[in-house]
């Protein structure tokens, strides 16, 4: 029951997350010199076990703001994500986890 | 209900031409992908609930609520893909770009 | 009603012969002969439907003539109908007993229905878009057929054939796109019909010169005849045989068809490119005729100056000319497939298609000698065989219409074709096997029965060709009188 | 590239791609549609299906079920035709019949529409068949 | 008021679309030609829905669908492609 | 009648293979064949009951009809062509008696006869056209009866090319000429004859005819065939070429003489062609060693006399040829069969080689002898006659007399010579180098010869009752109007007599020297005539090929890319030559308010078409930028409202791409062709085609139809054809067929790809 609660606080999550990457992107997009942090592919360990909890993290990853899912390793263990934006890699490691903490409430 | 037709359109229209626009400015491949997947989504979504305001019957509706699914399920998977192929047939990636773990892994194997 | 059955038929036999994919070789072969002696009957019963009766017209779908597409056999139809189908039965027979290339599939037998469904459906096309569409179905049996068996050298050919019929079906389909902006009808009867009462005022000349192009390019006259001699010796014979006799021939027809229904009394335009072209094709294919070795590109490029022949019935324009050049087409499409066939059966016992390597068939098989010189004679239209008649129509009405040039360069042309004859005669069969070739353990091989056999059968439709000829010349002069009466196919077909 | 993610979604797309060829098909004669369309839109999400989970057995297997369907179609089309010839005045000539079911009230059978299903089926049979045996050809996936 | 406006908002995807042909011809990877191709799929999303405003006809959007779902096919065709022939050289 | 038995004779043909078991008496039975027809013919009795008119309608409305008129001329050509065929059947008997396919060769004979026959009997000037060709080519198959050998088939391969010319050039002449006439029937040619004469065109046909007539009878410059066509077995010599078939020339040169012998055309080149021939035959006949060869010439020399008198056109003139032509035949016949005879029995031809033989052979000898007196034309054999006559006709024509008699004499002087020294040469001298012992010729080839030889004798003796008869009525034929005449060994002294006796003795002064002017003449031969006709055709024959081949490959040059810019070069050139005919600058295109978009997608495809085209880009670029135009394309249909063509337009593009990313790894590698010039040039020649397809769709969209069938569609589609949805209403109804091509199109394309990949490869 309580999934089903937070499948439905997902959506807005979800939308929340789709304007925020948008304006993140025009941001950079409109920005005049690109003398941001600089991108990277970072490795991400990952604990969802389903296909249907993977299809959604990578969802989830590309569609908020500033990362990119790339890759899934061949065992699923690890995604490989590209971000805009890198500062270090635990506080974005750290990002994503956070992310995927919230599909683990309704997900497998 | 025009208006708000009109703004969801304006507003869509605007994120595709952001989208065109930071594919072109954006330096390399994986960035470019952030421009291409993220904006023209999100403008189509709006451009598609304006459609199906401008209408308002159930049958486009429903149309519209299925493509918008749909978009939001394949986009993902097809920039996955593309990114994915991008990196293995090791496009130029910007000089800026430090930190690449895929790369590390792979050599790694 | 019975209109439709050319169509049907093959259509009917193609689902047939691949339903029967599983079954014995028996069953496929069956299947194969009598789906082709049903054509040739189905094509007879027009043909004296048509003497009989005059323009066939049927509706498809029993929409009105303008609006629906419209199926019209006249006696030019009818004659190349029937005309093919015995040759592709001929054909067919031949190919059963070939043994090489895999020829034998249910593949091959649901191929050959397609080409002939598409030449079936041009012949009888009354629909301009209509005829694109059979152009379409017979091209797309043909570039699998020229492909057939895939030799690399046989695919450099396909990659020429296809690419050249590609762009002339573009410029048939832009062709026909264009007129119909101009005249708003695609119905070829509803389009004489307004080209006659508009006149000049509706300038369809670009649009119909467009069309005529893309005739040209699949008809291989000069300038676009390149791709035809270099494709069409490559695929496996029994395949070239077919192609020599019949697919340039709807090129042609359709060139003939579609012109009489534009033509426009005066004008000397599309007569003057015609002649110019006919003598220029005639020429230019027999010179370089002349110079080859290899019999099926010789006779390729025969074909080549043949159809030049033709062009010019379609330059000159009157009743006699017409008449020759559709008996020349029976003449030619008959010789030119019997004589792939005999450079196929010699092939099976020489080895070779090299002139230079061949020889000694006169002693060995005198029979096969026979039948190779009577189609040879007849391609040269030494009378009274086959091809005399054609040409001497065509010598006349030229005299008739006082073009001499083009008259001479015929004359030329045929003697040229008299020598490129008795080389083959002179290399392939007088001559005896090569020393160097016996040296290197000659052995003749063998020709089964039915190659002959099918090659007998074309030889007995020559001589009957000249033996029948009073009817034949009468049907050839029925089918022109009825392609230079426009008012009459007009009438049949709109009921104006 | 990992292929669960394309796998889990090609599902899903091909019951969706077939699901709306079958609506685009039987709609077609009064709304945007029809046997071509949707025969390409179903071959479409035949082949992504099997792009997706490519494997030798596979392609063998949907080859030889797709591939007979050409010939139905090219039937069902002949038979159209044929019907028009026996019971109206020409080939092709269309025929219509009011079927009344009790319960769904009254459908509308006609040989165009069997004409249509009939191009429906050869399009997905020739479509599906010359991309997988090119694929079969190439050991691609 | 929204048939005027339509227009510009046609206007704008136009030049968006315009934009996207460049990178398309651009290049300089074919990954990013199949990204413009797919930008392009979207565009063309959004001008359809420009012309059912303008023609005032709900059915347009079964193009939207069908675009949406072939749009996919072919950009997975072609990255499986690409992926395939990794030890190809390529540009 | 006559075409039965024509027809028969042909059908007889066959009759050698009935016979080949009895292969002793094969020619004997087949002799047989021109006996009966001999027997039957003379029942005819042509001479007394008059001109036999046979019609037969074949095809009138081609003024073609198997239409036969036996007159005097005719006849006297049957008896030719049946009497000599009889003893050249048994003659053959011999002669063949060691050679494989003699049925083949047989059946060779009897279809020429036939043909022959044919061609003197017929009235149609098309159907002697026929029988024209099918002596050529008979005589094709006769020169080339030892086809293993290279010598046979090439001269076989120049006699019909020489004569095929000559075929095809009479068959323009009488379609020329027929024309002019209206007619094909040599009657109403006759009866036309001022139509004829003054038609616009008519000289040129009857060059044509004339040059037909020339190659056939070996006229110079066309000469070289006849001596290489004895390359044939001697029968054929004796009786293709030299008794009938060359003398098919005449024979139409005195069919068609009544009709343009009064132009000066004919009285031009008729005697001059004629006597350059007659002299250099002669002459060449001189330096020969063949003996057969030594024939050959001097048949060609006898053609050119009869040509010359043919075009004197005199009654006298007239007469003489009859005469000649008689005479030749005769003799020469009998010579060749002589020479075969000689060949056999000695094992040579050369005459360096033979001598002596009258002790070995004293019959054959005395044959000989008296032939080539007739031949030398001393009396009283029958070629005395003929000289006599031939010198009468030239006297009496006072402004070339001078002139001509002297080239006639000179000619003349060479046969005797000629005569002479053959028969000194081959039966008399002491010294001789037999390649082995001379033994007896059995009766069958001797008794040709001899016949002939015996007839050369009696009618020589008796010239008023055997011959006369037929030369008159052969004369009436030509010369309707012209006086009897009689035909005397002896008819006084006079100015004719005088110039053979002078004729006699030069050619016998030219003899006794022979030691000393045979080398002389070939000196001058081989220092006057380097030129050899024979070779030289070879050459051109060679060079004509070669030029040919030249051209082959220089068109057919196998590139791809140069056949297609060569289609849109022609066609872009014609396009507009089209447009300037036609141009008007009345463009009315309508605008509306959303054709800014139409145009800018318009332009982004073109931009994109024109990007794409730069090979430097990869293939899978190329493809993903047409899948671009192919986007754009959808939606220009969707501006027009054609929903369901813009989303079969993606659909058919997106499994394009699929279909194209798939066999993309078949193809080689992209390799760059062409170098900045030639993209210089494609890109002129593409958009010169582009532009003209351009301006032409604008023109066609100018006043388009405002009737279109279209409109018919859009009213009737629900009321009639029960759907809303016009194009798939198009689709299965309208144009269903259409549909059903477009499936079995799809089908068969699918069978492409199956047999392209999975039918088993050849190698």
């Amino acid at each position: 029951m309580l999934r089903i609660l937070h499948l439905i606080l997902f959506i807005p999550y979800y939308f929340l997350m789709l304007l925020q990457s948008n304006w993140t992107i025009a941001k950079t997009i409109l920005s005049p010199q690109f003398n941001f942090d600089p991108p990277g592919i970072v490795a991400v360990n990952i604990d969802l076990k389903s296909n249907t909890g993977i299809l959604t993290l990578v969802n989830l990853i590309t569609m908020t703001p500033g990362t990119l899912s790339i890759d899934l390793s061949d065992d699923k263990s690890k995604l490989y994500v590209h971000a805009m934006h890198v500062k270090n890699r635990e506080s974005f490691v750290s990002e994503i986890k956070a992310l995927e903490n919230r599909l683990k409430k309704f997900l497998k | 209900m025009e208006i708000v037709i009109i703004i969801l359109l304006a507003i869509g229209s605007l994120l595709m031409l952001l989208g065109a626009i930071g594919l072109n400015r954006f330096p390399d491949i994986f960035m470019r992908m952030h421009a291409a997947t993220k904006a023209p989504s999100l403008g189509a979504l709006l451009m598609l609930m304006a459609f199906a305001f401008y209408f308002s019957d159930m049958e486009t509706s429903i149309k519209a609520i299925v493509i918008i699914v749909f978009i939001f399920l394949t986009t993902p998977i097809a920039s996955h893909a593309i990114a994915a192929t991008a990196h293995r047939l090791k496009v130029k990636k910007w000089d800026k770009m430090e930190i690449d773990d895929l790369e590390r892994d792979r050599k790694k194997n | 009603m019975i209109v439709f059955a050319p169509i049907i038929i093959p259509l009917l036999f193609i689902i047939l012969s691949l339903s029967v994919a599983k079954a014995s070789k028996k069953v496929q072969q069956t299947v194969f002969l009598s789906g082709n002696i049903i054509t040739i009957g189905v094509a007879i019963s027009i043909l004296t439907t048509v003497l009989k009766e005059g323009i066939i017209v049927a509706q498809a779908g029993a929409w009105e003539a303008p609006f629906g597409i419209t199926i019209v056999a006249d006696t030019f139809s009818a004659i190349m109908l029937t005309l093919t189908s015995i040759t592709v039965a001929v054909v067919s027979l031949y190919s059963l007993a070939w043994r090489e290339n895999n020829l034998n599939t249910p593949v091959f037998y649901a191929l050959i229905f397609g080409l002939q469904m598409g030449m079936n459906g041009a012949f009888v096309a009354g629909d301009l878009f209509n005829m694109y569409v059979w152009f379409e179905v017979m091209l797309l049996s043909s570039f699998v057929l020229i492909s057939y068996g895939s030799d690399k050298k046989q695919l450099k050919g396909t990659l020429k054939y296809v690419s050249m019929n590609l762009v002339s079906s573009f410029f048939f389909v832009a062709g026909i796109a264009l007129l119909y902006g101009k005249t708003g009808t695609l119905n070829m009867a509803d389009l004489a019909y307004r080209v006659r009462e508009m006149g000049p005022e509706l300038d369809i000349f670009a649009p119909s010169a467009l069309i005529l192009m893309g005739f040209a390019i699949k008809s291989a006259i000069f300038p676009f005849f390149f791709w035809l001699p270099d494709s069409y010796h490559t695929p496996p014979l029994p395949i070239s045989a077919l192609f020599s006799g019949t697919l340039t021939k709807v090129g042609v027809y359709s060139m003939i068809r579609f012109y009489a229904l534009i033509h426009v009394p005066g004008d000397s335009f599309f007569t003057q490119m015609f002649l110019f072209i006919a003598s220029t094709t005639m020429i230019s294919g027999v010179l370089m005729a002349t110079s080859q070795f290899e019999v099926r590109r010789l006779l390729s490029f025969h074909i080549v100056s043949q159809i030049g022949y033709m062009i010019l019935g379609l330059g000159l324009f009157t009743k006699l000319a017409l008449t020759g050049a559709i008996f020349y087409i029976i003449g030619h499409c008959i010789v030119k497939t019997n004589l792939f066939l005999l450079s196929g059966i010699a092939y099976k016992i020489t080895g070779t298609f090299d002139l230079k390597k061949s020889g000694g068939l006169m002693k060995h098989k005198p029979f096969i000698a026979v039948l190779f010189f009577i189609s040879a004679m007849a391609l040269v239209g030494i009378p009274p065989l086959s091809g005399f008649f054609g040409k001497f129509m065509l010598l006349k009405a030229g005299v008739e219409s006082q073009e001499f040039i083009h008259v001479a360069s015929a004359l030329f042309v045929s003697f040229l074709t008299l020598f490129s004859m008795v080389k083959i005669w002179n290399e392939s069969y007088a001559k005896p096997i090569p020393e160097e070739i016996i040296n290197q353990g000659f052995k003749f091989g063998k020709a089964p029965k039915q190659l002959i056999a099918s090659s007998v059968l074309l030889v007995l439709i020559t001589i009957s060709l000249t033996v029948g000829s009073k009817f034949i010349i009468d049907t050839c002069a029925t089918a022109a009188d009825q392609l230079l009466n426009v008012d009459a196919y007009i009438n049949a077909v709109l009921h104006i | 590239m990992n292929t669960t993610l394309l796998q889990l979604a090609a599902k899903f797309i091909r019951s969706i791609m077939l699901v709306a060829s079958v609506f685009i098909l039987l709609r077609g004669h009064n709304a945007p549609g029809g046997g071509f369309i949707g025969g390409l839109l179903a071959s479409a999400g035949i082949v992504i299906y099997t792009i997706a989970f490519y494997s030798l057995p596979l392609l063998s297997k949907t080859l030889r079920t797709i591939a007979p369907l050409r010939i139905v179609g090219l039937i069902l089309a002949l038979g159209s035709g044929i019907l028009g010839l026996i019971f109206g005045e020409s080939f092709l000539h269309a025929q219509w019949f009011k079927l009344n079911i009790p319960i769904l009230g009254t459908i509308d059978l006609s040989t165009p529409l069997l004409f249509d299903i009939g191009v429906y089926l050869a399009v997905i049979g020739v479509m599906v068949m010359v991309i997988l045996l090119l694929m079969e050809d190439r050991k691609w996936n | 008021m929204i048939t005027s406006v339509i227009y510009y908002i046609m206007a704008v995807l136009l030049l968006a679309m315009i934009l996207t042909v460049f990178r398309l011809v651009k290049g300089p990877t074919t990954p990013d030609r199949i990204i413009s191709l797919d930008m392009i799929g979207s565009i063309m999303l959004g001008l359809i829905i420009c012309i059912g405003i303008i023609k005032d006809n709900s059915i347009y959007i079964d193009v939207i669908l069908i675009i949406t779902l072939i749009l996919f096919v072919g950009t997975v065709a072609m990255s499986r492609y690409l992926t395939h022939n990794e030890k190809k050289k390529w540009k | 009648m006559i075409l039965t038995a024509i027809l028969i004779t042909f059908l007889s043909s066959l009759l050698p293979f009935l016979f080949a078991k009895a292969e002793k008496i094969q020619g004997w039975l087949v002799a047989l064949i021109p006996t009966t027809l001999l027997a039957s013919f003379i029942s005819l009795d042509v001479l007394n009951k008059g001109n036999i008119v046979e019609s037969n309608s074949w095809l009138p409305e081609l003024g073609l009809n198997i239409n036969f008129y036996i007159d005097g001329l005719s006849s006297l050509f049957i008896y030719l062509i049946l009497g000599m065929g009889i003893y050249i059947f048994a003659y053959a008997n011999g002669y063949m008696k060691n050679y494989k396919g003699k049925s083949r060769f047989y059946s060779y004979l009897i279809v020429f006869m036939a043909a022959m026959l044919g061609l003197v009997s017929a009235g149609n000037m098309i159907l002697l056209f026929v029988f024209w060709e099918l002596t050529s080519i008979s005589s094709f198959l006769l020169i080339s009866f030892f086809h293993d050998k290279e010598d046979s088939r090439k001269s076989a391969l120049q006699a019909l090319l020489i004569t095929g010319i000559g075929g095809l050039a009479i068959l323009g002449g009488v379609i020329i000429i027929g024309a002019e006439a209206g007619s094909y029937e040599i009657q109403d040619w006759i009866n036309n004859v001022d139509t004829i004469i003054s038609g616009k065109y008519s000289s040129a046909g009857l060059i044509l005819i004339l040059l037909g007539a020339f190659t056939k009878s070996a006229q110079f410059p066309f000469h070289f065939w006849l001596p290489n066509a004895m390359a044939a077995p001697t029968p054929v010599s004796a009786y293709l070429h030299s008794a009938t078939m060359v003398k098919a020339g005449v024979f139409l040169l005195l069919r068609v003489g009544p009709i343009f012998s009064s132009t000066e055309l004919w009285q031009t080149v008729l005697p001059i062609s004629g006597s350059i021939t007659f002299l250099l035959g002669a002459f060449f006949a001189c330096v020969q060693t063949d003996l057969k060869k030594i024939f050959a010439y001097t048949t060609i020399s006898s053609l050119g006399v009869l040509v010359m008198l043919i075009g004197i056109d005199t009654d006298l003139s007239i007469k003489a040829a009859f005469m000649f032509l008689l005479v030749h035949s005769l003799y020469k016949g009998a010579l060749f069969m002589l020479a075969g005879i000689i060949d056999k029995k000695v094992g040579t031809r050369d005459i360096r080689l033979l001598g002596n033989l009258w002790t070995k052979m004293p019959l054959i000898t005395i044959v000989g002898v008296l032939v080539l007196l007739s031949m030398a034309g001393l009396p009283p054999l029958i070629g005395f006659l003929g000289k006599e006559m031939i010198y009468e006709a030239k006297l009496q024509i006072p402004e070339v007399a001078p002139y001509m008699t002297f080239f006639s004499v000179l000619g003349n002087v060479f046969m005797v010579f000629i005569s002479l020294y053959v028969a000194h040469m081959v039966f008399f001298r002491k010294e001789h180098k037999w390649p082995k012992e001379p033994s007896r010729a059995g009766i069958s080839m001797a008794i040709g010869p001899f016949f002939l030889a015996s007839l050369s004798l009696i009618f020589g003796l008796l010239p008023q009752k055997y011959i006369q008869p037929y030369l008159q009525s052969a004369i009436t034929a030509i010369k309707p109007d012209h006086l009897d005449f009689e035909i005397h060994l002896w008819h006084g002294f006079n100015h004719v007599l005088l110039l053979s006796i002078a004729t006699v003795a030069m050619g016998a002064i030219l003899f006794i020297y022979h030691r000393s002017t045979i080398p002389f003449f070939t000196k001058v031969y081989h220092k006057v005539f380097v030129f050899n006709f024979s070779d030289q055709f070879f050459k051109i024959i060679d060079g004509f090929i070669g030029i040919n081949k030249k051209i082959a490959d220089f068109v057919q040059h196998g590139y791809q890319r140069y056949y297609l810019s060569t289609i849109f070069i022609f066609t872009a050139a014609f396009l507009w030559y089209i447009i300037s005919q036609t141009w008007h600058s009345d463009f009315s295109i309508q605008y509306d308010s959303i054709s800014w978009a139409l145009a800018i997608i318009s332009i982004i495809i073109v931009a994109l078409s024109f990007l794409s085209l730069p090979a430097s880009l990869h293939r899978v670029s190329v493809i993903t930028i047409t899948g671009g135009v192919g986007y754009a394309m959808s939606a220009i249909y969707l501006f027009y409202g054609a929903i369901d063509l813009a989303v079969t337009q993606i659909l058919v593009d997106s499994l394009t791409v699929i279909l194209m990313v798939l066999v993309l790894p078949k193809l080689p590698k992209l390799v760059t062709y062409t170098k900045a010039k030639g993209a210089i040039r494609d890109l002129l020649i593409a958009s010169s085609f582009g532009i003209a397809m351009g301006v032409i769709a604008f023109m066609s969209a100018t006043n388009p139809s405002t009737n279109k069938i279209s409109t018919f569609f859009v009213e009737f589609s629900l009321s009639i054809a029960h759907g809303k949805n016009i194009v798939n209403v198009i689709l299965v109804d309208f144009r269903g067929i259409d549909t059903m091509g477009e499936i079995t199109v799809l089908v068969l394309a699918s069978l492409g790809i199956y047999s392209l990949l999975k039918i088993k490869k050849t190698h």
